[in-house]
């Protein structure tokens, strides 16, 4: 649906030049939820303003729906914007205009009927929950409000393509839940493709299917998120996925820890179904170990549960191989950690 | 602009002249200045497009003479501005001339008429006169010079429309009225004839053009210089040599010459 | 006190032809002067159609009108006058010269503040696929409307200014009247009380602006 | 530092009105970091921008310092603002000066000498990242740049207090971290005090040490960030809670819960120095029941670990009594879960 | 084939007393104008020094002052004029009413221009504890920077209009030299020469207006 082809984009200003993206290879799949992450700078909005042309790349290609952007017409252009909705970063709203007037901007454009408008907008704003602010200047409205003008705005027009730039960076937990189920509704009912910019590794983990992680202009990981969360690679993926898997231990907790000399700690990582199996319960009565539980989490990811936990195993080395063994034949991912 | 003025002890060398719309400006420039600085002088032109902003200016003493009036309205003026103005000499002036060139004589006068006349109250009453004159208007007792306005006109043989207008502009807007009475020196610097109007004013010397400076420099050298220049063979010269000024009334002076 | 030789209904008759020259003259100067704003900011380099020629045309065309003194202007378009309402003198003759003198200052008014219209708000509508009719229509008027209003009271007053000079083709009016008696006759009593007239109809001119600027802000 | 005495805030246009406030009473110590979150649209913003009185309470008193603003005069106000650093939610920096000079605008308007503005500016861009974006223009920056850049310029004049208005919901997680240690630097180092408006559970968690809870225009909870995050008493505030700690079984766990007649769930909680010890060894070395970790979670809150886990334990009832009695006896809270 | 009586000298002259007279009035014209119109803004109701006396007396003022025509105006205040320089008449005397007729129309368009600014920059402003005059100086004209570029060459551009009305009292320029000779003499010539000249002035002060901006919008 999306392809960047080793796109580059330069910010040239007299003598201050930045490279802003250097070399993107990138596929988005029809039907995809495709989250991009990265820290602040990498270049995450400088891309996706690329997908609807809003920039220009410097080198390379954008291919949307199978049509190369850079050789589309002014009027060709316009039409294939019209299938893709955006949520800005910093809203855009316009300030002359009330909320409702902001929301039915795009289907006014579109010549709907004025009925078809109202009901729409209402709908949506019931969506977003400001229908009694329909009335209101945007300067009225708390900064996490004007965002979700901004949400139903970009969903207005049953667009076939979302570009979320930061999409519920302004919004409370709750809110951000509630936006997220309705992205993964439009994407299942209305096989939308959606592309989610965001610094919050929740959001992805929540929605997305698949995950590019973004540093300095270039793409550094990429793939499912399932994968990509299970098994980062790259070391700013790990920082970034160690947000949402807590899967250090906690100071306090390596501080306290007892050095016993025959003690030894194991990161173990339990995928799916054996997740909800009593395996630390089963390790322990089947060997004569001494189990300590340093640190658990249990994680959902795209549904399927993701255990990680550091174990601090007393014993015989012995018993505690065996140990070690068992839980591998059960599945799990264990590896040792030096102290 | 900061002479002193009206010593009549010393001799004063610097003069200022202000000039108003017309063509007596590039007269003075061509004909009396050469003369003046003949005899030392050291003279300033200041060409004003308001006519209504010399006298005011003399009246602050930033000029010296003028050559742009009639006598009529230097002494309306002397009583608005509180100030002594006398004639020190004639200048060659144009009469005004009533015209048209949509009709090709008097005869295509009626009722409804329009005619272009000035805006500004002294060739205002001048085009008035013309058409008492021609018994198309009548004008009201004491109508006024400085202060002349159309009010004091009623109708006689004609009712005819005034269209009140910038001096200037009648002679481009001719097409557009009936007549208009058009100022001498608009047709002069058109390079037109005045002769070719189908009436010209009899101007009386009430409203012809002096030259003009304030009483108490009556007795000074300089204006004596002035009045010698503007009644001089050589200055007449210049004008009969030009044809341009066709038509102009002429300093009486210069039958002595 | 004091005495004037002008008559209730010439002051009548002045105010009406002013209000009408005023009147007419802006709203076909704004037909003009806007379109033409909105075309320098839209052709011009980096707008949303960026067109070199037609801005490097444009430009220094609505400079040249703007460069004339307004005498000037009236009698060098008197053919052109004569052509569109068939005389060169009186108020609709008038109104032609204060056409072209008022649309190129709107203009650039206009194009004063549509260029203070926030960029994203252009790319808000550029990624929503309107058309550039559509922008200017949807986004850019609406947005700039307080100051819109503004710059049009602004050239307005101006309007009032010039319309003085529009006895000059027989066009009357409160400035002329001003100037033919106040100045030319040194009728006081007329002076004053044309002024009192032009500072009322500004006052009022003024007082609307604002109040319309203020609502368009929604402050 | 800063209290609020009743203060009410009701905006007004036409027939539309808005009760940003409804009756807050407020108390922020010397040296707090004082965090309040809400929903989107709560009054959060409302609520800092009365302490320096960008916005004038509708009634009640604001009292900074031990000053009542509403009795201040200009020049004192000004005063008192000068102490006050403010990071806004919009960043409202100048579009028409540098990087550089946005930073330097505090120090300007204090008239300290050129030298030491560039000096301190320069360590302040340092310290965001920003050293070389010295030269570009706001508009040349990215979201999380120009944020960045907002608190560098809060920062320049070393204020007493600081107000920061979700100072990080545009930074990626690690940049938020080294800002939320510099806010705890300056904290502990110069003794500010500091309010941070955010609708991130973890900024909290991380830096607050107390924390208000607001709901439409009310503070539903207050008090230390512990007590509030062990025992979150208002649903919304439970809703807040459960974003940090997880603490609710994962669905698919849920789903997959083996529904054996004799076994109980518990939600054990333990907090401080327990938590490090092997409890769920003991418990299961000592009484003859199966132990299944349903769930675990170990979050470490103002650098105090706390442990919360469901426990699927099976065995007899008089064994399952035991074990719980031996688990409270170690300290833990525990409670039975119904199914 | 064209005739004039106008000399090279003259021509010099006057271009070199329009340049005088345009900039020195827009000099003190603009230091006269900006403060007035900041001052329109930060005492109109909720502006940062709100002062209802003040800006009622200010605002109509400013009207009373726009809505008298040029040559009104140049009258009416000879007497403060010829306090000022000591003369009515002239360059000098010119500026005066050229100053007072173009003060308030910049500060109308300086106006329009401050209220374009970001209300969150001001609040940026208020919230460092800046004083009036800081948020005036640091805030205020920085970010309008741009759009008070384009407004100061607008009347520029419209103070080259007015001094043609200059030649009134004697003040001289290349539009007095137009109404005089080109207008009231019919001197083509000296008509499209002077006109010539005064669209070369007006491109380039409109060239570098516009350059200006560009740069102060940081483009
Ligand atoms: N100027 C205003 N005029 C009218 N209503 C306003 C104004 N400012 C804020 N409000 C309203 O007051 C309420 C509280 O707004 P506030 O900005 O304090 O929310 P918030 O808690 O900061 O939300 P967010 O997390 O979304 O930023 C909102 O309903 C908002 O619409
Ligand atoms: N118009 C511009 N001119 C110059 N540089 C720019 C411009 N826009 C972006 N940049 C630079 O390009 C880089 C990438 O910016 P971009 O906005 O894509 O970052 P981002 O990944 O979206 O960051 P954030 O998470 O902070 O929003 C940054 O270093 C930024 O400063
Ligand atoms: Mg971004
Ligand atoms: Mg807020």
């Amino acid at each position: 649906m999306i392809e960047m082809k080793s796109v580059y984009k330069t910010y040239k200003r007299k003598d201050v030049t930045t490279e802003a993206l250097k070399g993107i290879d990138l596929k988005v799949e029809e039907g995809d939820i495709f989250g991009v992450i990265g820290y602040s700078g990498a270049g995450k909005s400088t891309l996706v303003r690329l997908v609807n042309y809003l920039e220009r790349p410097t080198d390379g290609e954008v291919i949307v729906d199978g049509q190369v952007l850079n050789h589309l017409s002014d009027s060709q252009l316009r039409a294939m914007k019209k299938q893709i909705g955006m949520i800005f970063q910093h809203f855009n709203l316009l300030e002359s205009k009330t909320i409702f007037d902001n929301v039915a901007i795009p289907l006014v454009l579109a010549k709907k009927p004025k009925e078809e408008i109202k009901q729409r907008v209402m709908e949506l704003l019931d969506f977003v929950g400001l229908r009694e602010k329909a009335k209101s200047y945007p300067r009225e409205l708390s900064g996490g409000q004007k965002q979700r003008v901004g949400i139903a705005r970009a969903l207005a027009s049953n667009p076939k393509i979302l570009l979320c730039d930061e999409a519920t960076s302004a919004l409370d937990p709750q809110t951000t839940q509630s936006i997220l189920q309705l992205l993964k509704r439009v994407n299942q009912e209305y096989n939308i493709t959606i592309m989610i910019i965001t610094h919050e590794m929740s959001v992805i983990q929540e929605v997305c299917n698949r995950v590019a992680v973004m540093e300095a202009g270039e793409i550094i990981e990429e793939g499912s998120v399932l994968d990509v969360f299970g098994h980062p690679k790259h070391p700013t993926t790990k920082n970034f996925v160690k947000t949402v898997i807590h899967n250090s231990i906690p100071e306090s907790v390596k501080r306290s820890l007892k050095k016993t000399g025959d003690s030894k700690v194991f990161r173990v990582e339990v995928k799916g179904e054996v997740a909800s199996e009593p395996i630390v319960h089963q390790v322990m009565k089947a060997h004569d170990i001494e189990v300590n539980i340093l640190f658990a989490n249990m994680t959902e990811i795209q549904e399927t549960t993701l255990v990680i936990m550091y174990l601090q195993i007393a014993g015989e080395a012995s018993a505690i191989e065996k140990a070690v063994q068992f839980l591998k034949d059960k599945g799990a991912g264990v590896e040792e950690v030096v102290k | 602009n900061e002479e002193s003025q009206g010593d009549s002890g010393e001799e004063k060398k610097d003069l200022v002249f202000g000039f108003g719309v017309g063509t007596y400006e590039e007269q003075f420039r061509n004909g009396i200045l050469p003369i003046l600085e003949e005899k030392g002088y050291n003279v300033e032109i200041k060409v004003f497009s308001q006519n209504m902003q010399v006298n005011p200016a003399m009246a602050e003493g930033a000029i010296d003479a003028s050559v742009f009036q009639s006598t009529a309205y230097m002494e309306g003026i002397n009583e608005e501005l509180g100030i002594k103005m006398v004639r020190l000499a004639f200048s060659p002036g144009a009469p005004q001339s009533l015209r048209s060139v949509n009709h090709d004589s008097l005869d295509a006068v009626q009722d409804g008429s329009t005619v272009a006349v000035p805006n500004d109250p002294v060739n205002q009453e001048r085009a008035v006169r013309i058409l008492e004159d021609l018994g198309w208007v009548n004008v009201a007792d004491g109508a006024g010079t400085t202060d002349f306005n159309l009010n004091s006109v009623t109708p006689a043989a004609y009712d005819v429309k005034f269209q009140v207008l910038d001096p200037a502009q009648i002679l481009v807007s001719l097409k557009d009225v009936d007549f208009g009475v058009v100022n001498g020196n608009y047709i002069a610097d058109a390079g037109m004839k005045i002769s070719d109007a189908l009436k010209i004013e009899n101007t009386p010397e009430e409203h012809r053009i002096i030259v003009s400076i304030l009483e108490e420099d009556l007795n000074t050298q300089w204006a004596k210089d002035v009045k010698e220049a503007y009644e001089s063979p050589e200055f007449e010269e210049y004008i009969l040599s030009q044809e341009k000024y066709d038509g102009f009334i002429l300093p009486e002076a210069w039958e002595n010459n | 006190m004091f005495e004037t030789v002008i008559t209730l209904e010439q002051f009548l008759q002045a105010s009406i032809d002013t209000l009408y020259m005023v009147g007419m003259s802006l709203l076909i100067g704004s037909l003009v002067g806007i379109p033409l704003g909105i075309a320098l900011v839209v052709t011009r380099p980096g707008g949303i159609l960026e067109n070199k020629i037609f801005y490097s045309i444009l430009n220094p065309l609505i400079n040249i009108v703007r460069s004339l003194p307004f005498i000037i202007l009236m009698v060098a378009i008197i053919p052109f006058t004569r052509m569109i309402v068939g005389t060169s003198i009186g108020t609709n003759a008038a109104i032609v010269p204060l056409i072209i003198f008022i649309s190129p200052f709107i203009a650039r008014l206009v194009e004063n503040s549509l260029l203070e219209v926030n960029p994203g708000i252009i790319e808000a509508a550029e990624s929503m696929g309107a058309t550039p009719f559509q922008i200017i229509w949807h986004f850019l008027l609406p947005e700039a409307f307080g100051s819109l209003i503004l710059s049009i009271t602004t050239a307005t007053i101006g309007l009032i200014g010039a319309t003085a000079m529009a006895g000059t083709v027989g066009g009357g009016g409160v400035g002329d009247l001003a100037i033919v008696y106040g100045y030319q006759r040194f009728d006081t009593f007329a002076m004053v009380t044309t002024v009192i007239i032009l500072v009322i109809f500004v006052q009022i001119i003024q007082s609307t602006g604002n109040a319309l600027a203020r609502k368009a802000r929604k402050e």
